[in-house]
């Protein structure tokens, strides 16, 4: 289909869950393969009234493991080919995941978090970290953006097919299910009317010519013989990755200069604790913000400059200390306070950043 | 455990009791009514819907049908036993 | 900062809640207005109480859900239980007659309490179908959010279909938000806060 | 006392009303099933295990032993519990997507292993916790939120004739049926049968039960009634597909009274 | 050039010998499966898919582009392919222990669905790669690594019935059947059909293929072929369950020849 | 069966899925459900062989899935059941095991790390340590036994089945590869002759008693319907790990006392390192070792102390950096350096530390 | 890529050809051979195994079953042409 | 640290390499020793070579695979490739004279390289059957780890059942170790390290 989905700038006003579905058919996404799960369902929503509008492909697998499979076909096959999950499908999804990180497969996955371990509640947490950030069994290499906006969800988004097209990685949109639930404003666009190159899949099957005549067969396979074989291609994936490691860390920040307090946190979290940062500036507290958007690679370097010049950091989540690991793994050998506000599985409200930032700079 | 609120009525076969408590006014035993004798009541469900109740009394033949189709089990329908029966035809 | 009202409706599930304040999003949202409006929903389809948390400010809005609501509508026993946690000092709390207050105990500490009869209202006055576009007017009238005109342009953008089929349909709508307002206006001025 | 409603013994009246939607073909399911352990009297000695899908909301529905588990989990759940402790009556409740999708691998293992449990499961047509997605058994042509156009079944399949392929993968000694709620008696000796059938050691015993869901389906009393009276039988025939030979010499010439 | 050994076209000459054991069963199969190819002259628009177990062995078998995939999850994968690219021709090759064990759900849901794939599944009645396990295919009395005292049907079932299976949930467009790589003329015959239902887009295509192990039955030259041909076929059904119209009626008379 | 299956001690030789198999008859496990995987397959060989003898039960299931959902059905049935998996085994059964950290039920699970990501290798690595620790959607709690030799796997596997019903969580004992298919020399015992008391499984259903008449009913469920009910519910797990949480700890070290390099590693790595240091100390240099046996929680207190006196640390691994990870997260807010030697996918030897270590301290 | 090593054998109605880096000595060719001329060689095949050849080759009538079991394609039985025939009789 | 024999033998799937080290083990184990034997194993089951890694020594065993080994001996082409990496200054590196040297690089840098005439032997002098054993018998001259007599006890214990039924076995078993003991001798002697 020619026919653009979005052309300017476009102010609209919808959920989390339909700016993922806008934002994946202005990728230029061919293909949703996925299960439904409480909050992301209405990603598949979306996807499948805008499908035949913009001939695009849905398949609604029998589990999350064949639509993380489904997926991987759609990719080998050469479409831009993505899936959405939360919770225990998070869970199953981490399968097919390991095979993609082995395999270095560009695959793009939503995260809609809900509340853990277990089924728990369909809501909200932000206790998926840890498993998407770390999720399979051994040395895999992803990129994971956690948003915080529906701005965020539909630029990140954008940005996540850019991004695993070009490094052949895994790449997760990391949302909640408030985002996903909730509606507020943002502005939709076309990327390339704003310049922005929207990376070509390439198929790794089905290419033109006799495979072991014209051209060599794909032979592609996550499986070796010995463990020397194995380290040779874990050892590469590792060099990969600390090539392009300081290229991709993203984060936002303010007020750290010097701070009594720097409030550290992710996601939707990052809005109260901004909110409630800003409040406490305004009444004259030397306190700053920090929020790191990609949660894999962690911004080290920023936030190691951040430690040096702040007395004692404040880690806010929705989790009980899942985002403070992967915070205490990048300030490793630093020696400035870090507290704790965990709140696993509820939502976190400026009121409460603010009460617990007055009594750490009083 | 607290006894359920009931509204009880004395029909020609026998006795209809609602338990609003537990209607949640779906209505499925109104239109399996072989007779159509139920209707919208005044009083509200649990969930704060309109109830149920036998609104052609007449025609009522204590079958137990919109009993069995209740999913909440917020009908009960009991016939009148041999005793019952002949006392109430004598009146 | 800046103006924020936060507001929060909460229902049986058959009130209509939630298109209560989705409607009111959109209006305000068409104001040019920030907007933050999230549902409550859990396992059960139908069996919770419905929430809505609506904000509306002129500033980008942080965190979806709050402590301290500006105002709360709270529309069956159920849910006074519900939203009672959300009532504070600045809190403007607006309940049904219908509530058995009896069987449920009624906030304290909020700024205002007050008792508007929807439910009997609706049913006796307009029709039973558009009890939650009343509230939409309580609503409205409590908070000043949008502007009653905004409100309308947004249910005729929502349902429009429909009052093309049945104009009458459209006035018992406009009617029930004015209506609403009434309820509101009257209690307000002679308020038992 | 004062009168109380006719609510099995089984059933916990403390968690009622349950948690089901007004219409919810589940209440009635799990009624006649109530019925059952009440008659068999095995109350005392029954484990329930419910899926994840709205079988979950009856995690406290009976005074039973209750094992709430994972979406399509139950039947694992059920298996390593009644091979722990074969004297106990297990019962697997699910949802046609926990069984017939995301459980499949599990169903068929335990059905081909005759695994001596019952397995009940509610065929609606569609994921109904979730807000209606299609499921393996909706309709050709049925709209829900994956299939906003309907069901296209070149695409994606004809809806899963569930029973039948039990009772292609399962022994002799097995028991598969298919119900529907609004037959509540006909229903009620399936379920008792299912029961007996398993608590005689002979075999994997499986009730597939045709059930409303208005919320999805969008639909008021009457046109709940319909599809579930007119159209869906179109799809899925009821009644018995397998029935050991122990049932037909015991019930003699009853089966054809007991369809009521 | 010298004289060469006649494999296939399609087999990739710089990874032979294959890795498979002596006279695994494996080999016969994808010799069939490439001459197949190489007559239908799909060697350029072919997927080969296979599994974890010791198909996986097979990942550089083929000049064909092939994915070697998970445990079990070949199918999603090659279903995920096809749909993306309905032009390919794509095979999903595995085990019994992949097919009917872990990977029953996307078995039985590709078959409903009628996907346009090719499976193709080794019964070779155990787990081979991890060593000689029981598997849903494992005969009543036979010993494995954990059936160390032979399989006993009542704790663990009769062996699957796949194609059985198969055939009972897929609609008539669907092409299933039993081979054996004792009768690799018949066999070939299967395949070929399984290969052409894909291309003319008209369903999901079956065949399971018994196949040896000497490996793990610890069987000798003679006792291997017993075991194939004398002992398999007892619980296994070799021929066609199910065959598209198209075939029979282009096929004539032909169908009792290449019987061979 | 009353008869016991070992009496006395025995000197042993075997391999160490033997052992395991023997020890789960020791602590009186009474079932084992599982699924085949390499390199875990010979637990189930021997434990069906032992299985009529004792009287134990067994299932081979479908998936891991099932092995893990059938363990927890036993586990509520009151049996001592469990499992063993690894690789992408180990990934499949985060499942049942999100479910048993919400209900908070006694699972033990032997895992044999094998390489990964994804199939990887059948071999052999130290790849399955975030997994096993942290594995799980949300915020889940468990114990993990890392072992080194054959006396661990047995003295471990009883002590698993101990601390999961004494605490109601979910156990792991941690091997690998190596440790699964080597043979060497061990001591068996019967626990309860040697003064252990095994702890009595507890049936969760089927109690004597009419439910809800003569005994509340049994209602387990892992899925609540606010966020609040669950954040209740998971502070609760929080404030019984921490308190559980100074008994568990286990670790072994010497050498440690003002060292110029202390050498970290755990389970069959940990034999290389022990080596090496050995030899280092034996030519002079002032080099320690420590190894974590709990791997969680961590032994935080005793890794601080050490980190408190000594230079440097070493932490090698056959894995890129899993344990180092979990070691910042202990040590945060030291500021000891810390030196990698990751081998992902390979075995150790102690030739290769000791070489490290020298340059180290050179 | 490098041609297989090979074996040749002209016999009766054909020429037998082995290819002992195939060969895996699995015997399945030996046991089908309707003829039973196949038995075990003194070349080793690839895994050290001893592969096979025509042993009573006589009795070979070029049937081909031993190449059509064998899982590893280290068999190849060409029937002789007509013109070939001819010329073996002619001898 | 103290002795410790660090042996590694290899082969193809067909020649009884782990049955070798799994005896020496055994007989070492039985002698009192520490001992830990570890097979290599891959996804495939008889495709790879085949290659044990055996330690004895007195003293509790660290690592179960290592860097270089004392003895290697390899009995294929492949074998030898393949063990190459674990050659270093202190190995004696045995192999068998079927080994087509011209096909393969034999390691460099060995303490010795010995070839030993084993395949040959066992089938001229012996039986194939008992080639392993006779390589046995190789290692336990070449290492001294285990006397010969508890290396017999250890085939005993394993093939006794055996044995009974056919006497003649046991003797065919005995006689191959001392005939493998033998070719390390001579060649030991006649080495041409
Ligand atoms: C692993 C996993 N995937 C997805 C879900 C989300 N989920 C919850 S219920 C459900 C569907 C239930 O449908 P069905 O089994 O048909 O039961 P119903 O609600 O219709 O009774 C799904 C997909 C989940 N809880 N876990
Ligand atoms: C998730 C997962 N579980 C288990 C395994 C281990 N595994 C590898 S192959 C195999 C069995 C293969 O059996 P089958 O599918 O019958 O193929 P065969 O080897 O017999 O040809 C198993 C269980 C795995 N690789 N991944
Ligand atoms: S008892 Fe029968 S007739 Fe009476 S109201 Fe119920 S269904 Fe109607
Ligand atoms: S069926 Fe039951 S719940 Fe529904 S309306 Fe009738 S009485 Fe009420
Ligand atoms: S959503 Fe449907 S299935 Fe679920 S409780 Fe409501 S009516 Fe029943
Ligand atoms: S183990 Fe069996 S199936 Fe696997 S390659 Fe060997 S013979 Fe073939
Ligand atoms: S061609 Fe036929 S007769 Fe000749 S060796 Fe082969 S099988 Fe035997
Ligand atoms: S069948 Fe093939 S591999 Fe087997 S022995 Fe005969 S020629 Fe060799
Ligand atoms: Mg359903
Ligand atoms: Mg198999």
């Amino acid at each position: 289909m020619s026919e653009k989905p979005i052309t300017g700038e476009k102010r609209v006003f919808m959920t989390g869950n339909e700016v993922v579905a806008w934002a994946a058919v202005a990728a230029q996404a061919e293909i949703m393969y996925g299960y439904p799960i409480t909050p992301q369902n209405e990603i598949m929503h979306y996807w499948t009234r805008l499908a035949p509008k913009f001939n695009k492909t849905f398949l609604q697998t029998e589990d999350e493991l064949s639509a993380g499979f489904t997926t991987i076909g759609g990719v080998l096959a050469g479409k831009k080919t993505f899936t959405a999950t939360a919770g225990p499908g998070t869970v199953l999804m981490q399968e097919p995941l390991a095979m993609a990180e082995m395999m270095r497969l560009p695959v793009v996955v939503v995260v809609m978090q809900r509340g853990g371990p277990s089924t728990a509640t369909v809501i909200y947490s932000q206790q998926e970290v840890t498993l998407t950030t770390f999720g399979g069994n051994g040395e895999g290499f992803r990129i994971v953006y956690s948003t915080a906006t529906h701005q965020d969800l539909f630029d990140y988004t954008i940005k996540a097919f850019n991004i695993a097209w070009k490094y052949r990685m895994p790449t997760f949109v990391l949302g909640d299910g408030y985002q996903a639930k909730m509606r507020e404003p943002l502005t939709m666009y076309d990327p390339e009317e704003r310049g922005v190159e929207l990376v070509k899949p390439e198929p790794y099957v089905g290419l033109p010519g006799m495979p072991g005549e014209e051209r060599p067969p794909g032979h592609y396979r996550n499986t070796y013989n010995t463990e020397e074989e194995l380290n040779e291609v874990v050892n590469d994936h590792v060099k990969a990755y600390e090539q392009i490691q300081n290229e991709l860390p993203e984060h936002d920040e303010f007020g750290t200069e010097n701070a009594d307090l720097v409030v550290v946190a992710h996601g939707v979290v990052a809005r109260a604790t901004k909110q409630a940062v800003e409040a406490l500036r305004a009444e004259g507290l030397n306190i700053g913000y920090f929020r790191p958007i990609t949660l894999r690679p962690m911004p080290d370097q920023a936030l190691r400059a951040m430690a040096d010049r702040t007395k004692k950091i404040l880690v806010v989540e929705s989790a009980q200390g899942q985002l403070a690991r992967l915070l205490k793994e990048s300030l490793y050998g630093k020696t400035v306070e870090i507290v704790p506000l965990f709140r696993p599985g509820v939502g976190v409200t400026p009121e409460e950043v603010m009460a617990r930032s007055r009594e750490l700079v009083a | 455990m607290a006894d359920f609120e009931y509204q009880q009525k004395e029909l020609k076969r026998g006795t209809f009791t609602l338990f609003p408590g537990l209607c949640k006014g779906c209505g499925l035993c109104i239109e399996k009514c072989p007779k159509k004798c139920l209707g919208w009541s005044e009083t509200l469900g649990v969930y704060g819907m309109p109830a149920i109740e036998p609104i052609n009394k007449e025609d009522c033949i204590s079958c137990g049908v919109c009993s069995t189709v209740c999913p909440d089990c917020a009908i009960l329908v009991e016939r009148y036993g041999k005793e019952e029966k002949k006392k109430k035809e004598e009146h | 900062m800046a103006k924020l009202a936060k507001i929060m409706i909460a229902g049986e599930g058959g009130q209509g809640i939630q298109a209560v304040a989705e409607i009111l999003a959109e209006a305000a949202y068409e104001e040019g207005k920030h907007v933050l409006y999230i549902p409550n929903f859990g396992v059960e389809q139908r069996g919770g109480v419905s929430v809505a948390f609506l904000q509306i400010g002129d500033e980008p809005i942080g965190s979806p859900k709050f402590e301290i609501a500006d105002i709360i509508v709270a529309l069956s026993e159920r849910a006074v239980g519900r939203t009672r946690q959300y009532v504070g000092a600045p809190t403007v709390f607006v309940y049904d007659t219908m509530v058995a207050t009896g069987k449920v105990e009624l906030p304290t500490g909020a700024a205002k309490v007050l008792a508007i009869p929807g439910v009997e209202t609706a049913k006796k006055e307009l029709h039973p179908r558009v009890f939650n576009v009343m509230i939409m007017g309580a609503v409205i009238e409590a908070t000043k959010v949008v502007s009653p005109e905004n409100a309308k342009k947004a249910i005729e953008k929502r349902l429009g279909y429909k009052f093309e089929q049945d104009p009458k349909l459209r006035e018992l709508n406009y009617r029930a938000i004015e209506r609403g307002m009434e309820l509101v206006g009257e209690v307000l001025r002679g308020g038992q806060g | 006392m004062a009168v109380q409603p006719a609510m099995p013994r089984s059933w916990r009246r403390e968690t009622k009303p349950h948690k089901f939607c007004p219409g919810c073909g589940h209440g009635i399911a799990l009624r006649v099933l109530g019925q059952a352990i009440d008659q068999l009297n095995i109350q005392d000695r029954m484990v329930f295990g419910c899926d994840i899908g709205c079988s979950l909301l009856a995690w406290d529905f009976f005074n039973v032993d209750t094992v709430q588990t994972h979406h399509g989990r139950t039947t694992p759940v059920i298996v390593g519990l009644k091979r722990a402790r074969p004297e106990l009556v297990c019962v697997a409740y699910m949802g046609d997507g926990g069984g017939y999708a995301i459980g499949a691998q599990h169903l068929v293992s335990a059905a081909m292993r005759n695994d001596r449990i019952t397995v009940i499961l509610i065929n609606n047509t569609q994921y109904a916790m979730t807000g209606g997605q299609m499921a393996p058994t909706t309709l050709p042509g049925q709209k829900t939120e994956t299939s906003p156009y309907g069901r296209d079944p070149d695409m994606t399949g004809h809806p899963t004739q569930g029973p039948e392929m039990v009772a292609t993968i399962t022994p002799e000694s097995a028991y598969v049926a298919r119900g529907t709620i609004s037959r509540p008696k006909q229903l009620h000796k399936m379920v008792t049968r299912a029961l007996e059938n398993q608590i005689a050691g002979r075999g994997f015993s499986f009730v597939e039960i045709l059930a409303t869901c208005p919320t999805n389906w969008r639909t008021n009393a009457k046109n709940t009634w319909k599809f579930i009276e007119e159209t869906m039988p179109t799809h899925f025939k009821v009644g018995e597909l397998k029935v050991p030979e122990a049932f037909q010499a015991a019930a003699g010439g009853e089966g054809a009274r007991a369809d009521g």
